[in-house]
């Protein structure tokens, strides 16, 4: 008699498309997957811990260790969470400033977003073409910031630095050819029927699924829910530019790339009106923030919406200088936590493409 | 139709065959280094004050300053950076009242050897005015030397070996002034 | 003359051991043996040089200018590359099977490197003309999937073994469409002798009158050979490096030249039956027969490296449905409506 | 900074007569009245996104206090939840059944803090070694080691 057997197959932590620091213990049929524990935690550096002993200042470099493909998204979050509990204003062209340096973090998140996925999938070139934008995008954020990724560029209260002179030139140039970049993935990657073949009806999450399990960012909206932060609570200045939310379809792996790439369109688009926008805002970019920072006793949760989803700060003040707890809600860990179902059942090659379309960076899943 | 994108895959890197090219050939050719960029520190040494702001900034302890008192007013014998846990945040930088630290343009830090890593800015002889302030230096000899009075008790759990983060825990209650 | 430049050494090789007094047997023994390793020598450079050519292919469709420091504009980037996998220790994992983990990779060069002896560079250029050469080649050609085989299954590795059987799946089951997109061009010219082949080709290739043919053997070829779009044998974001994962050192690297020389095989193929084989286009005459030959080689080369470039990678079960409800079918066809027309042109007393 | 729209805590409050609401719209619910409200607040309110559990240690008061954010995709409220855990029995029951979205971060809340959910599908350690001993955002672990 024919006996087939399972198996397991240690997928990662030593594995090329694992991201470095990730395990997912696959029991297989054949090559059919019929159970994936996702094992994290090797990333781990206790930045919650860490934050109990730093000022509120201080904790900001920390939050760019997270996801540091889209710092500037995470200094954001928590700053302005800060903010809200020490009720600061900041000052408008800070706004700008803020809004613009997280857009293009968000490019940037997502350029590697569907390069990575590309690359899973085997297409390098794409990957290397996303990159040669990305290091543009890089560029501009280093004039600006002085970093590349590690940014620390928020500041409670305002951001740390104001554009440099002719930036906004630099920045409106490149904003204006990005189109052209986008077209040409959606050339190379998107338009490709093997890529469309590798992803469509592949690892589809029902709306349904994806509300209940938490989801967030475009791995949610690929799935057809309308709920991006910056358009259903506008944070920031979020409420003053003109964009869409694109949304997918069938919520399988093509639609949630896909929603990349229509989001950095979009983002473009962001950029290019703030870029207008900013010119009549004149000011400091800082506003009046005390010395020292001594928040009142209290507590704040704040979320706003990063490249990979929902990033929210839970920051709870003793009244010290240095806060008494700080929780960040990081959207690839929950996205991540729904892993296992979604690849019951698909072929070992689909694994990969689920992963990467879910966009995880294992700085913001282990924090 | 299909096979059409499969062609526009090919158009497309034919095209970027032909394309200019970015490579920066690394050692001969460099990029240029914008002005804020965070590279290795410089210390004027004739701006700073030794006030210590600039430590205690630091998110990662990675400041420490060595200074004596030289009859009426603190003489800073050495500034070192721990420089393999910089951070390169910069609040260091953003929170010197004097303006004596920055970055400079130099992004290369690597050392051979682990014990050359620490980055020394200031390493000098205090001016041997009054004797009696000469002998604790000497005492103290390569080991850290006793912290800027106003903050010695937010720097000392930073100092003794293996204590940092032990304290961590309870710096909270502890350091909250 | 540059036209005989290699026929004419074989000669003048001939006839020094004639001169000497060599009797006639073993005079023609030398001289095969010297043919065999030059062309040896000629297909491991050649692979070498190709390892390179892929690189700085990849690195230009990339926006990077790719290996050049080693040697003018890096074309000693892989030799470098060799001399540092041979000085590497080859790391045997702890349960394999020592023996045929060690042989696999010694072994996988052979297929290969017989194929070559039938395949005519230019004209006179072949080291054997064989009249069965076209069978001769396909039948040696899918050895090399045993050996695959061998060296998955004696890494002892889960990896390995799931590349090794996707290897097997994979060639066996492209090896039908590759063989009946050939059938065409055979049915054509009535004798499976490639220096017939390329004689028939004097005034039409068979690109002109078999294109469908071509692409079948192109499309089945790239995947014997396990390149992107079908390099999922290797697939290096799902099973790392398939077969090879355990190999490290000369031992993976003799894995990554054997492919090499089998793109080189099924280049060569393809030039042979369907773009002329030595045939100058254009009556461009005066240049070499076997410089028409490399240059055609290559410019197929050059676009089986831009596919994988290109392209992604498809899944397992594609694979196999692209191979038996596409390519085969479509095969059939080919050879059928190939029959019926030829009929007809003999009917019509041609 | 825009403001944010916050559920309905009042209707709320009249149909749980047992939960109490702070100046700031936190909800607190007891412990053993936790699933009921929690059910109630997504089938009744529409509260059906659980963007946001993590847990609080109050040594003073000898508490852990779990904080839930909730959130409606449809209505665009959301709503902040909270209960007070012993510290001496951290046990609380699970809200996966309710929300899938607890899954990991429930477990993360077990690895950190050590409470442990009642009725929670796969409750072990998620970002620290099975080894590990103690919980790390406990105000009271003790850890040596870390650099020179």
């Amino acid at each position: 008699m024919l006996r087939t057997q399972e198996y397991f197959l240690n997928f990662g932590p030593q594995h090329p498309s694992t991201h470095g620091v990730f395990q997912i213990i696959l029991t297989l049929d054949g090559e059919r997957i019929v159970k994936g524990e996702p094992v994290c935690g090797y990333l781990h550096r206790g930045i919650e811990k860490l934050a109990e002993a730093r000022t509120y200042t201080q904790v900001i470099p920390y939050t760019d260790r997270m996801d540091y493909l889209a710092a500037m998204l995470q200094n954001l979050g928590y700053v302005q969470a800060v903010e809200k509990l020490m009720g600061i204003e900041v000052p408008e062209r800070a706004e700008y400033l803020r809004v613009i340096s997280g857009e293009l973090s968000r490019i940037a998140s997502h350029l590697i977003g569907i390069g990575v996925n590309a690359l899973d999938i085997g297409a390098f070139t794409g990957f290397l073409l996303c990159f040669r934008e990305r290091e543009k995008i890089m560029d501009l954020l280093e004039e600006l910031t002085g970093s590349r990724m590690t940014l620390s560029y928020a500041r409670i209260g305002g951001v740390a630095d104001d554009a440099p002179e002719g930036w906004l030139d630099r920045l409106k140039k490149l904003m204006d050819e990005m189109p052209g970049y986008i077209e040409e993935y959606q050339g190379l990657i998107t338009g490709n029927e093997i890529f469309q073949a590798r992803t469509k009806f592949i690892g589809i999450l029902s709306p349904e699924t994806a509300i209940n399990y938490s989801l967030s960012g475009p791995t949610l909206r690929g799935s057809g829910v309308n709920y991006d932060l910056r358009k259903a609570r506008p944070y920031g200045v979020y409420d003053r530019f003109d964009f869409e939310v694109p949304l997918g379809e069938n919520g399988d792996c093509f639609d949630r790339f896909l929603c990349r790439m229509l989001e950095m369109e979009q983002s473009v688009r962001i950029i290019q009106q703030a870029v207008e926008q900013i010119k009549e805002v004149d000011g400091p970019v800082i506003g009046k923030v005390p010395k020292v920072l001594k928040p009142p006793k209290g507590e704040v949760y704040h979320e706003i919406e990063s490249s990979k989803g929902i990033i929210g700060y839970y920051v709870v003040s003793d009244g010290s200088n240095k806060p008494y707890r700080v929780h960040v809600r990081r959207p690839s860990f929950i996205n991540l936590g729904y892993l296992d179902e979604m690849v019951r059942g698909y072929l070992l090659a689909d694994v990969v493409a689920i992963l990467s379309s879910i966009d995880i960076v294992l700085g913001e899943v282990d924090c | 139709m299909f096979g059409k994108g499969l062609i526009k895959g090919l158009q497309i890197t034919w095209k970027e065959f032909w394309a200019p090219k970015l490579t920066v050939q690394y050692p001969d050719e460099q990029h240029t280094v914008p002005e804020r960029f965070h590279g290795r520190f410089v210390l004027d040494v004739d701006k700073c004050i030794a006030c210590g702001l600039c430590a205690n900034a630091c998110p990662n302890k990675v400041i420490s300053i060595e200074k004596q008192k030289v009859g009426k007013k603190q003489y800073m014998t050495g500034y070192k950076m721990k420089i393999q846990y910089c951070l390169f945040c910069g609040l260091c930088v953003e929170s010197c009242n004097k303006d004596a630290l920055h970055f400079s343009k130099d992004f290369n830090m690597n050392q051979y050897f682990y014990r050359d890593i620490p980055l020394v800015l200031v390493e000098r002889e205090a001016p041997a005015e009054p004797l009696e302030e000469e002998e604790p230096a000497a005492k103290a000899g390569d080991k850290e030397k006793p912290k800027p009075k106003p903050k010695a008790k937010a720097e000392k759990p930073a100092e003794p070996a293996a204590q940092t983060e032990v304290a961590a825990g309870k710096a909270s209650d502890k350091e909250g002034q | 003359m540059l036209e005989n430049l290699f026929v004419g050494i074989a000669q003048w090789l001939r006839a020094l051991l004639g001169g000497v007094g060599v009797p006639v047997e073993i005079n023609e023994a030398i001289v095969m043996l010297v043919k065999l390793v030059a062309i040896l020598v000629f297909i491991l450079i050649n692979a070498l040089w190709l390892v390179y050519m892929e690189r700085k292919v990849a690195a230009y469709m990339q926006a990077r200018i790719g290996p050049n420091r080693v040697g003018p504009k890096g074309l000693l980037q892989t030799t470098a590359d060799i001399g540092k996998l041979i000085s590497k220790e080859i790391i045997i994992p702890k349960k394999a099977d020592i023996a045929v983990f060690l042989i696999s990779p010694v072994l996988i060069f052979v297929p290969t490197l017989m194929v070559f002896a039938v395949i005519p560079f230019g004209k006179n250029m072949a080291a054997i003309d064989m009249n069965i050469g076209v069978f001769y080649l396909l039948a040696i050609a899918s050895l090399s999937t045993m050996i695959f085989w061998m060296g998955g299954w004696a890494s002892n590795s889960k990896y390995s073994l799931i590349g090794a059987m996707r290897v097997v799946a994979q060639m066996v089951s492209y090896e039908l469409p590759l063989v009946l997109g050939l059938l065409g061009v055979i049915m054509i010219v009535g004798s499976m002798n490639m220096s017939d082949i390329i004689a028939a080709q004097e005034h039409t290739w068979f690109i002109f009158t078999q294109p469908v043919a071509f692409l079948i053997y192109f499309a089945a070829a790239v995947a014997e050979t396990n390149r992107c779009p079908f390099d999922l044998v290797e697939g290096e974001s799902e099973i790392i490096a398939g077969p090879y994962t355990e190999y490290g050192g000369m031992a993976f690297a003799m894995y990554f030249l054997a492919e090499y020389a089998n793109i080189m095989v099924i280049c060569a193929m393809a030039t042979i039956m369907f773009f002329g084989g030595w045939h100058a286009p254009f009556g461009l005459t005066f240049i070499p027969s076997w410089v028409w030959f490399f240059l055609k080689m290559y410019a197929l080369i050059f676009i089986v490296m831009q596919l994988r470039w290109t392209y992604p990678r498809i899944r397992v079960d594609q694979l196999m449905g692209f191979s038996w409800k596409v390519l085969v079918p479509l095969a059939l066809a080919n050879i059928f409506i190939t029959g019926i027309g030829m009929k007809i042109y003999q009917a019509m007393g041609w | 900074m825009a403001k944010e729209k916050i559920a309905p805590v009042d209707e709320i409050k009249q149909k749980f007569g047992y939960i109490e609401v702070d100046e700031a719209m936190t909800v607190t619910v007891p412990r053993d009245k936790l699933l009921e409200f929690m059910q109630a607040l997504k089938d009744e309110f529409a509260l059906d996104y659980l963007t946001n559990e993590t847990a609080v240690d109050y040594p003073e008061e000898n508490k852990f206090q779990v904080v839930y954010n909730i959130n409606s995709i449809e209505k665009g409220y959301s709503l902040m939840v909270k209960t007070d855990v012993d510290r001496d029995n951290p046990e609380l029951p699970s809200v996966f059944p309710i929300w899938g979205g607890a899954n990991w971060q429930e477990r993360e809340i077990y690895d950190l803090l050590g409470i442990a959910f009642t009725g929670h599908p796969n409750l072990k350690r998620i970002l620290l070694d099975d080894q590990f001993e103690g919980h790390p955002l406990r105000k009271d672990f003790q850890w040596e080691g870390g650099r020179e």
